[in-house]
């Protein structure tokens, strides 16, 4: 059985989420136990494709073969859909299956059953199953079908509470453009699948020289994913998704970003990692930059808690692609600060999940406390929930990059290898953080400080479980970075800055 | 809708249905297939909501949920049938006894039974594609219906 | 040059589509628009696996060494149109809620979510 | 052993604890000067009441909006201008994608 475990993973998930309606109709806690039961088996599946990865290298997996690792059809041509999980993917499937864990057992609790529970959790499972499908795949069209199906997930989530005027409205906006992404990521793959009559990953990047339809395809694929993982000039859909879906649910939104931003990286390594000019590293990084300062002079002027919080979950991803985009930049001669820039941006990405996750479940905490968001409104409710408090307070320093928690450690390798590129890039990556400890000051003092507020009795000790399983892992990434970036991120970048050859010859044979 | 409405749908629905049962029975052999059929399907649904108005379907929205997931559930645990060989393996395929055996290659008439699985994720498909447009085009009447 | 005359129009398509999600102000013709972004990704598709004098890729009966056109972009095209109807009706879904609470279909009435 | 604690960051290493001895070092000095003051401080008076600009103050809470009301007033046009820039009108989102396009597409070829 543990020869399926990456499609195991995908698939669970996704019969879970069919049969979750039905398991519904029969009892609402026969629903809830296989929801969490779903949610543990495929966590288990990622957890053993991470270690199985990283002790003895590429995992493909090919689906309707007489046997998984048969990858060629006569001929030497790659037809079948497959997956190829190597340590970056194994890496993303992760960050995505602790953040499910996390994430569901506190929604079970956060959603009134009234408010269309079933329907919620449904659209959960098939949105973690488009997200690791989109980690795990190795070809260009299921990438597509699990970028639209993430998509069409993700709005369900998103504007499924029709009573409230502002959900739909978030959706809509998000869907048209999450649409749009999808579609151009498609017309590019058309554009490869024209000129190569393949849409295996590993073969097209085989093929790919640099031609005029393949820098097309470039452009094409660059413009849809740009939008998908919020980088600045078109970031608009990233605070309305967060901020207006239920807050339980917005971890996994975050995990799907995320998984976007490493959909980019494939297609700039892998694919394209032998036919890159230097001006494609340039981009990410301005963007980069553009994001992180943007979205946190945004984040300055915010009264609204949860919209507050989803524009310093915005200004990550610039850091994200700073630090990767350095590495892009220097691809050509791979020096040494390029893979701390790189090592930095990937420890980033898993940092950003903790921090950005535990800020949003505190945001939902406050939420069901006090019904309302609106810092104008809110304020001494540290008395009465110490331990959110305390929790916001982590997660806010942590995204701040104060030491010596998590997102100092890697923010202090995106600023070391970025410096070295340019001083310009570290002072802008600096100054982005110290306005975010300002953002978050202002957040925590007016939502927690202050005279003692009345609050609801009764807060769900799932909802502290939840927050303290993230709290820890921030603080333990914090004080021992050494072994995770070792470990974890070390293979993962390596992946990406040295791994092209590998991959191939995974799929290709030789 | 006038009685002229109601009573070509009451002959159109039984055919559309018919039609569409065709279009996924026959999906691996000629162009169709599971969600073209169910689109089919759907169409006749539409139909009786035009003519009859909301009313006559509003109870079904139940059993169409209902069906959507077992379609969903069906096509999802026939790929796991294959998790002896690989996911999506096609097991069935040329076994022998109700599925037939193996087809021979290139141009012929081909059989209804002889496909494995693939039949049996049309039919999954297209009852899923047929409740799930059937709800999508109830749920536009229900909403469109208040005001 | 003439055979490339199909995927000029189907990039035609595409950014006609473009065009009214920008120019339009009213979210029903945003959906149109979608639409039509869709149908030029999905006729590029089509077009890709066109073979001069191709027969459709059914081996029901088909003629014995009669080219066939490519199947793999017929199916790629199939799973997206699917997609696209789930997308579109989806979307219409949300224009409907957002007309029953603000009571217009305005783009520029329609931005409680701005700053 | 060395390597799990620290990271090496090419031009030098980051390690927490050695840190948090620091801090902690920095700490036990703050407290030593802390405990060295006067102490002319009395409970239960009015030394323990809020006072705003030498008026008693009624209700002593700083609203979330007012800290940095300097640095944000100062800032005004620009932060404006950042939040028109966010008009929430879809199309305008879209014209932006087009924009990015474009730009890929000049940079690309």
């Amino acid at each position: 059985m543990s020869v399926h475990a990456p499609i195991l993973a995908i698939a669970v998930p996704l019969l879970g989420g069919f049969a979750a309606p039905l398991l519904a109709r029969i009892h609402r806690k026969v629903r809830d136990l296989w929801v969490l039961l779903v949610v543990f088996f495929s966590g288990a599946c990622v957890g053993y494709v991470a270690a199985h990865i990283l002790s003895s290298g590429i995992w493909v997996y090919v689906l309707g073969a007489r046997n998984p690792q048969e990858t060629l059809a006569p001929g030497g041509f790659p037809i079948r859909i497959m997956l190829t999980v190597d340590a970056m993917s194994a890496f993303m499937g992760l960050i995505a299956g602790f953040l499910a864990l996390v994430a569901f057992p506190f929604a079970l609790k956060y959603i009134p059953e009234e408010e269309g529970k079933t329907l919620a959790l449904t659209l959960s499972l098939l949105l973690l199953a488009g997200i690791l499908g989109l980690a795990y795949t190795g070809d260009l069209f299921n990438f597509f079908v699990f970028l639209e199906v993430t998509s069409i997930a993700a709005c369900g989530i998103i504007g499924f509470r029709t009573w409230i005027s502002r959900a739909p409205e978030a959706a809509f906006k998000t869907m048209v453009l999450f649409s749009l992404s999808g579609l151009f990521f498609l017309l590019a793959s058309a554009f490869l699948y024209g000129e190569y009559g393949a849409l295996n990953l590993a073969y097209l990047s085989a093929q790919i020289k640099g031609t005029l339809v393949d820098k097309l395809a470039l452009a094409l694929f660059l413009a849809g994913l740009i939008m998908k993982v919020a980088a600045a000039p078109v970031h608009f859909w990233a605070p309305d998704a967060y901020g207006e879906a239920p807050a339980a649910k917005t971890l996994l939104l975050v995990v799907n970003t995320q998984v976007s931003l490493y959909g980019l990286w494939r297609v700039l390594f892998t694919l394209y990692g032998g036919a890159l000019s230097a001006g494609v590293g340039w981009l990410v990084t301005s963007l980069g930059l553009l994001t992180m300062v943007v979205a946190a002079f945004m984040a300055l002027v915010q009264v609204d808690l949860g919209r507050l919080v989803a524009y310093g979950a915005v200004s990550q991803i610039g850091y994200m692609m700073l630090g990767v985009g350095v590495g892009l930049v220097t691809l050509a001669g791979r020096p040494d600060y390029g893979f701390v820039a790189m090592k930095g941006g990937i420890f980033h990405m898993l940092n950003d999940a903790l921090t950005v996750g535990l800020l949003f479940l505190c945001v939902g905490a406050v939420e069901w406390t006090k019904g309302t968001r609106d810092l104008r409104e809110l304020g001494g409710l540290g008395h009465g929930l110490p331990g959110v408090a305390l929790c916001f307070l982590l997660a806010s320093l942590a995204l701040a990059g104060i030491p010596p928690l998590n997102g100092f450690a890697s923010k202090i390798l995106i600023y070391e290898g970025s410096f070295r590129l340019s001083p310009i890039l570290a002072a802008v990556a600096v100054l982005a953080s110290i306005l975010l400890l300002a953002v978050f000051a202002r957040a925590f003092h007016g939502a927690f400080l202050g005279p003692r507020a009345e609050v609801k009795e009764g807060l769900p000790w799932v909802f502290l479980l939840s927050m303290g399983a993230l709290a820890v892992g921030i603080l333990v990434l914090g004080l021992v970075p050494g072994f995770f970036v070792e470990e974890l991120v070390a293979p993962a970048a390596k992946a990406l800055w040295h791994g092209r050859a590998l991959y191939l010859a995974a799929v290709l044979g030789g | 809708m006038t009685v002229v409405v109601r009573t070509i749908t009451r002959v159109l629905l039984p055919i559309s249905l018919v039609f569409g049962g065709y279009v996924i029975m026959h999906g691996h052999l000629t162009p169709g297939g599971g969600f073209q059929g169910g689109a089919v399907a759907a169409s006749g649904l539409a139909l009786v909501l035009v003519a009859f108005g909301v009313e006559r379907l509003a109870g079904k929205k139940g059993l169409l949920s209902v069906l959507e997931s077992l379609g969903g559930v069906a096509f999802a645990a026939l790929g796991f049938l294959g998790l002896g060989v690989t996911f999506f393996a096609n097991v069935l395929a040329g076994s022998g006894g109700l599925f037939g055996h193996p087809v021979p290659y290139g141009p012929n008439p081909g059989d209804l039974n002889t496909a494995g699985t693939l039949p049996l994720m049309n039919w999954a498909v297209g009852f899923k594609v047929l409740a799930g447009l059937g709800a999508v085009v109830l749920l536009f009447g229900l909403f469109g219906g208040e005001k | 040059m003439i055979g490339n005359l199909p995927f000029v129009v189907c990039m035609i398509l595409v950014a006609l589509g473009l065009w009214t999600l920008i120019a339009k102000r009213n979210l029903v013709k945003l959906v149109i628009g979608m639409s039509l972004v869709t149908s030029g990704v999905n006729l590029f598709l089509v077009s890709l696996g066109y073979v001069r004098g191709g027969i459709p890729p059914i081996y029901t009966y088909a003629p014995a060494a009669a080219p066939m056109v490519l199947p793999t972009p017929q199916a790629l095209t199939l799973t997206s149109i699917v997609i696209g109807v789930a997308t579109t009706a989806l979307m219409l879904a949300f224009v409907v809620v957002i007309y029953r609470h603000k009571g217009t279909l305005d783009v520029r009435k329609i931005r409680d979510l701005r700053g | 052993m060395e390597e799990t604690l620290k990271i090496i960051t090419g031009q030098g290493f980051w390690s927490p604890l050695l840190w948090l001895a620091a801090a902690l070092g920095i700490l036990l000095l703050a407290f030593f000067l802390w405990s060295r003051g006067r102490r002319e401080y009395k409970r239960g008076t009015e030394q323990e009441l809020p006072f705003l600009s030498g008026e008693r103050a009624e209700d002593p809470r700083v609203g979330a909006s007012h800290l940095y009301w300097g640095f944000v007033e100062a800032l005004k046009p620009f932060l404006n201008g950042l939040r028109d820039w966010h008009s929430g009108v879809i199309t305008d989102y879209v014209g932006w994608f087009v924009v990015i396009l474009v730009v890929v597409l000049l940079l690309v070829l």
